[in-house]
């Protein structure tokens, strides 16, 4: 069979587009990861909150008779502010009290915190499916890539570097980016030269949060559904996507995104898509086969 | 602030251990009718209105004072559509005397627990599950259901497909699902035996993944004239929106997994042309456009999917019990294959197996928004 | 006591969470005239509640002090002096752990309990027995996931598989070499055994959260696979008409193999709990212990971490082997769905819930998990609601679980009285 | 200028401190001396406010700080260099002495304050961009005394500096926290194993046993005294 270059492109951009969707996610896991050290399970459910409020607020703007533009950013600040709201609570409640006790002892209340948070939207809402607003216009300059990719895509994959540069500089340059990577690497230190822990943890949740929403107003406007059981499968494969890169590596968390999203489009392209999640699991054990602390992850130094 | 929990876990522990739940009466003065299937997650918007339906009738039926002087009591029991729970739903309803089923939703549970009715000679009738085997395989006598079978179902939309739009060449997409996977079986048996079109390919999506650009993608590559799909709503309307956006015109073809407006309201103004087999369209029957208000006099919205089935399913049961003036099994088994009930459905009977004779299914087509059934 | 600081905290707490709940609670579309109802008596609602709910132990303090005042008035009246309020927190040691660790309480505990469970058929219809059929079942997985995670400290979130393998390997057997369930029993725990041994060798370079992962991609692994290999595991559509459990060939009715099967589950919870005391308390239940507490000290020492290790993933997979084979028994059919990573997550809550490492508080963990979502039924669709909440409360209530590991130790001052009696 | 009184502290169900009582004035040096596991560190860390004071009364300047949030005491001017000197591993050294003036806004402060640092430790000015973590133990030391002085602290509390470190390296530590006591008028508040140096450079001396004060005075009584010698200095 002669290799049909045109449709490994195709699947490659599927593969980016899919990658990158992932990543949005993964960032928010390994931003709390990093600072905490907890895997925070309820993470996709605060990315499904932000499209349920970005549903509610654009509907209610429409009724009101906005223009397109004012409602998306008006809608946009909402799902943030809420979605932000909603992870600070769930730090406040389920992860503060549980600080210094036994490691697994926050995981559990974890998925505790993303069942009910699953079911507060499906009670609160509806279990039904319902149509998203297309926020993304259709560009006309990329027309002639229609068939390979679309707009949407396209700006999923934008955000994707756009949100990754600013997460890198705000970690790198910023008081409270440096706050955070102090108190993640030894909170007791952080608290002794004045950093408020608590709030530096409340500010990552938040950061983190705020990503989510960013995250679940494209990639809803891109599947054009939502539904309250979104966050928990795209937050499963953000996580591996987040342990594949190296968790609490903010390149890391894209690339693992990108890698995963790649591997599962390449398995359906050349395979079967009835296997692409054995391919990507499989691929995520025979990474850290060879690379125990994931793609970027700093190789954790073993404490005598 | 402490407080006094300290204890009260393990106390709490105590008494779910020794809290018997009272015993279930089985006095007789009711007729007890079980409705199970899936009431909360995922798919509970496919069991919701049965419930909702079943309770409409039952509640008419007590106001008329019964059914030969008993009043009809529904117990709900959810099952999520998950094989396991349904068991547990199954053995309580058991356990709490019921005299016939209305479920449950999904093909595979009302598999799992058919045995389990069965040995208590329960009769169960399923709005929904449409799996062959189970009155195919004459295992389960106490078995019937107000929807045709997939294989009934996989024939309308394979006819269709080769007769009005004379396609070539085939993709089959399923879900990988109960559902859509026994669906898109049963259609390719007949695509082989009829000869006429080629299958290029065929492929199970993974359920809920964000992206399905790299499948539309290999649809694309196969040149298939049409993508005959088995599943539901969700997949299939990010499907036909990512196909659409890739300018493909490939057919769309699936099944009643689809045929929601939900589907409609998803994919918007790419679900235009989308064809979806279901049974046959009887909104304009005069029952079914009582029911329907009924509903939204009650519930104050529109009825769901499997409504109508749910509500003639429990119509004919309470006419046959009403008939057999008994719950036994077999009394109301034959009074259910000797009766012609009009329903909103139409006119239904049962035949020996416990397939409803006047449900049919027909295709439809999205045109502005709705489907539209075609002749 | 309730200070105006207090008030003013209740009030905003309220208010940020009644603007929290404002689009989810308060707003719905109507999606056929796509307009927004508004449900604000919602919102009061649970403005309403979280009121409530923090001014309780606002409440419960002045209670305390109101008591405590009466105490004061009673020595007064008496001319008594008061006593000095003993601390509780001195005897912070609960109930249950005290009972553990005396022997002779624990033998009566034990002896209560059994009669208990052997009476409870009798007096309960079979639906409650069947859901303590379940429960026993997850007894028994969570034991084998105490052996991984509360005892050797590695952290599995695929543990389902194993319990997939063991089920499987019932069905598959069953259905195409007509085997049975006597049979199957010990060939279901091998294979899962196999299994775990096949997952632990290139992962054991792995730790906490690393693993944790994996363990994960592997419980997916097998369950796509369970669902795509058609041709030998019929895919969704399950294997169904697995027979129960045979009694030496004898036919039964259906309630005698409920009972039957039910005291089967006693039979082998006591079982996995007589064995895994005993692993505890074995050289290698220490080697896990050890292995826990620091890998390195542990090398030092000279426990080989990897046999140790591989020993704690295959013997807890052969628990959940013999759990699987139970489980295609009793449910007398098996599908994939079955095995999702909820079940993982439902069996690690049962470990984490009761305390890990510790038998009893797994056992209390598994009904308390099982049963509860069973009764709470009644509340239908808000039973996944309170199961999540309850899951976060109990974290934060007792992070430690229900039952703290009670260490075996050497009560030094017991033996020197003994030794005292001894030589008078 | 800090004055404990019957301070009561622990860690869950164990009490670390049981009831003590000390006092640092303005200019002095104090030393804590006492044995492995006395409760030295977690007389510090009660007055950093990261363990909670069960009892007593901490006050700080006239101020009561018991259980107050570190984020304040650092804030009042108590800056604290902790047992095993906590560098951020991963932070460069730069980065390490910002995060000490993380609670300044005075930019030209922080300015000179860091060329001072760089001036008392001119080692560090050559590691300026190295992380933290690959700095030798001496040197790591100095980064956390030097990050503790950008705080500008009134007090600096002192958790043993000679651990772990070469003799030559401590002499020269204990010689710049003379300096920075004598020439910056910084307060210091020294707790040691190492008995012997501590009593040299302290004015005051202070003995800690379990979890109580046992004995106190001039550092120079305290190392002539025979009890002390025995105990403490190995003599």
């Amino acid at each position: 069979m002669h290799f049909d270059s045109q449709y490994f492109i195709e699947l490659f951009a599927s593969g980016l587009t899919k990658g990158s969707i992932y990543a949005l996610i993964a960032l928010g896991y390994t931003m709390v990861y990093g600072i905490v050290g907890l895997i925070n399970f309820a993470h996709g459910e605060i990315y499904m909150i932000g499209a349920f409020v970005f549903f509610l607020a654009s509907s209610l703007l429409t009724v009101l008779g906005l223009p397109m533009w004012a409602m998306i950013c008006i809608a946009t600040a909402a799902s943030i502010f809420w979605a932000g709201g909603y992870g600070y609570t769930v730090e406040k409640i389920a992860y503060k009290p549980l600080r210094n006790a036994p490691r697994l002892s926050p995981l559990i209340s974890a998925i505790g915190m993303s069942v009910f948070l699953q079911n507060y939207v499906m009670l609160g809402q509806t279990e039904k499916y319902l149509g998203f607003p297309e926020v993304i216009p259709e560009f006309d300059f990329l027309e002639p890539f229609a068939s390979t990719f679309s707009s949407s895509d396209f700006v999923i994959w934008v955000t994707t570097v756009i949100v990754m540069l600013i997460l890198t500089w705000i970690i790198k340059f910023t008081r409270t980016g440096k706050a955070m990577r102090a108190t993640a690497q030894d909170r007791t230190m952080a608290e002794l030269v004045g950093i408020n822990v608590n709030q530096i943890i409340s500010a990552t949740f938040i950061i983190g949060s705020a990503l989510a929403a960013v995250g679940g107003i494209l990639i809803s406007s891109h599947t054009g559904s939502i539904h309250y059981y979104i966050g928990f499968i795209a937050g499963i494969k953000a996580f591996t996507a987040a342990v594949l890169g190296g968790i609490g590596s903010i390149p890391g968390a894209v690339l693992g995104g990108l890698v995963l999203g790649m591997a599962e489009s390449f398995a359906t392209g050349y395979f079967s898509s009835a296997y692409e999640d054995v391919f990507a699991f499989s691929l995520l054990v025979l990474i850290l086969i060879f690379r125990p602390a994931g793609l970027l992850g700093r190789a954790e130094t073993e404490k005598v | 602030m402490k407080f006094p929990l300290r204890n009260s876990a393990f106390f709490m522990a105590a008494c779910c251990l020794f809290a018997f739940a009272p015993a279930a009466a089985s006095a007789g003065d009711t007729i007890k009718i079980g409705v199970a299937g899936a009431h909360s997650g995922q798919l509970a918007s496919y069991g919701l209105p049965t419930l909702k339906a079943v309770q409409i009738i039952a509640e008419q039926v007590n106001a008329k004072g019964g059914i030969h002087g008993k009043k009809i009591e529904v117990l709900s029991e959810d099952d999520l559509c998950k094989p396991e729970i349904a068991v547990n739903s199954a053995k309580k309803l058991i356990s709490d005397g019921v005299d016939a089923v209305i479920g449950h939703t999904c093909s595979g549970p009302t598999s799992a627990v058919m045995p389990l009715y069965k040995e208590k000679s329960i009769l169960v009738i399923s709005p929904s599950a449409t799996t062959p085997g189970l009155t195919k395989d004459k295992e389960y006598p106490n078995f019937f259901r107000t929807v045709a079978p997939d294989d009934a179902q996989a024939q309308v939309d394979v006819d269709f497909i080769l007769d009005t739009l004379g396609a070539k060449k085939i993709a089959l997409l399923d879900d990988k699902g109960d559902y859509g996977k026994s669906f898109i079986h049963f259609a390719k048996e007949q695509f082989e035996k009829d000869g006429r079109a080629k299958i290029v390919l065929e492929e199970g999506i993974t359920q809920g993944a964000v992206d399905y650009s790299a499948i539309v993608q290999k649809i694309k590559r196969s040149q298939a004239d049409v993508v005959l799909y088995g599943g539901y709503h969700p997949e299939a309307s990010k499907i036909v929106t990512t196909m659409r956006k890739k300018r493909m015109k490939t057919y769309f073809v699936s099944d009643d997994g689809i045929r929601v407006q939900t589907f409609i309201d998803v994919a918007k103004k790419y679900a235009e042309g989308v064809y979806a087999s279901s049974s046959k369209d009887t909104t304009s029957n005069p029952l079914a456009i009582k029911a329907i208000e009924e509903h939204k006099k009650k519930f104050g919205s529109e009825p769901g999917e499997f409504y109508l089935n749910a509500y003639t399913a429990m119509i004919v049961l309470v006419n046959a019990i009403d008939k057999a003036d008994s719950t036994e099994l077999s009394a109301v088994a034959k009074a259910l294959r000797s009766e012609v009930v009009a329903t909103p459905m139409g006119n239904v009977s049962f035949d020996e197996v416990g397939d409803a004779t006047g449900i049919g299914y027909a295709v439809s087509k999205v045109v502005d928004g709705k489907f539209v059934e075609q002749k | 006591m309730i200070t105006a600081k207090d008030i003013r905290r209740i009030l905003l707490v309220s208010g940020w969470f009644m603007i929290l709940t404002l689009p989810i609670l308060g707003m719905r579309v109507d999606p056929l005239s796509d307009n927004i109802l508004w449900r604000l008596k919602n919102v009061m609602w649970v403005g309403l509640g979280t009121v409530v709910l923090q001014s309780l132990p606002h409440l419960w303090h002045l209670y305390l002090y109101l008591q405590a005042g009466m105490i004061r008035l009673w020595h007064h009246l008496m001319g008594t002096p008061p006593h000095k309020i003993v601390e509780k927190t001195a005897h912070r040691d609960s109930l249950i752990n005290r009972v553990i660790t005396n022997p002779r309480q624990r033998a009566i505990l034990c002896a209560v309990v059994l009669t208990l469970t052997i009476i409870y058929p009798q007096v309960v219809n079979e639906y409650q027995i069947n859901i303590m059929i379940m429960a026993f079942l997850y007894i028994m997985l969570g034991l084998g996931l105490n052996i991984v995670v509360g005892m050797a400290g590695l952290l599995d979130l695929g543990f389902v598989a194993f319990y997939a393998v063991g089920a499987y390997t019932y069905a598959l057997l069953n259905l195409h070499y007509g085997i049975n369930f006597w049979m199957a029993l010990p060939l279901g725990g091998i294979f899962a055994g196999i299994f775990g041994l096949l997952l632990g060798f290139p992962i054991l370079r792995l730790r906490g959260d690393y693993l944790a992962i994996v363990t994960l991609g592997f419980g997916e692994i097998i369950r796509v696979i369970l669902e795509n290999w058609i041709e030998l595991t019929h895919g969704v559509a399950g294997i169904v008409n697995i027979p129960g459990p045979t009694f030496f060939g004898l036919g039964l009715t259906p309630s005698q193999k409920i009972l039957y099967l039910y005291y089967l589950m006693v039979l082998f919870v006591v079982i996995t709990i007589f064995v895994v005391n005993r692993l505890q308390d074995s050289r290698l239940g220490r080697a896990w212990l050890a292995l826990r507490e620091d890998e390195i000290a542990c090398q030092a020492m000279g426990i080989d971490k990897r046999r140790t290790k591989l020993a704690a993933f295959s013997l807890g997979a052969f628990w959940a082997g013999i759990a699987g084979v139970v489980f295609a028994a009793q449910n007398r059919s098996v599908y994939p769905v079955s095995f999702s990573f909820l079940e993982s997550a439902m069996i690690l809550s049962i470990v984490v819930l009761g305390g890990m490492g510790s038998i009893v508080g797994v056992i209390l963990g598994a009904l308390i998990l099982i049963l509860l979502p069973e009764y709470l039924r009644e509340l239908s669709q808000y039973r996944m609601l309170f199961f999540g909440a309850i899951l976060v409360l109990m974290m934060i209530f007792r992070p430690q679980g229900l039952i703290s590991v009670v260490r075996r130790k050497y009560d030094i001052d017991s033996i020197k009285a003994e030794e005292k009696e001894g030589g008078a | 200028m800090l004055k404990l009184e019957n301070v009561v502290a622990g860690y869950g169900n164990i009490v670390a401190l049981r009831g003590i009582s000390l006092e640092v004035n303005e200019g002095e040096i104090i030393t804590l001396i006492g044995a492995n596991g006395a409760g030295k560190s977690t007389t510090l860390m009660t007055i950093s406010g990261i363990v909670a004071a069960r009892e007593g009364k901490i006050t700080f300047l006239g101020k009561e700080i018991q259980n107050k949030s570190p984020e304040t005491t650092v804030k009042m001017g108590l800056s604290q260099v902790p047992e095993g000197r906590h560098i951020f591993p991963q932070l460069t050294v730069q980065e390490n002495l910002d995060m000490g003036a993380f609670l300044r806004r005075d930019t030209d402060g922080i300015k000179k304050d860091l060329q001072n640092c760089f001036d008392l430790f001119p080692i560090l000015a050559s590691r300026r961009s190295q992380a933290g973590g690959t700095l030798s133990g001496g040197e790591q030391q100095m980064l956390a005394v030097a990050r503790a002085l950008m705080t500008r602290p009134k007090l600096l509390l002192l958790d043993e500096p000679s651990m772990g470190l070469a003799p030559l390296v401590i002499k020269q530590i204990f010689d710049i926290i003379k300096e920075i006591n004598r020439e910056r008028g910084v307060t210091v508040f020294l707790v040691e194993q190492n008995a012997n140096q501590a009593l040299q450079v302290a004015d005051r001396a202070y003995v800690l046993e379990n979890g109580t004060i046992t004995l106190s005075g001039k550092a120079q009584d305290l190392l002539k005294n025979s009890d002390i010698r025995k105990a403490y200095l190995g003599i």
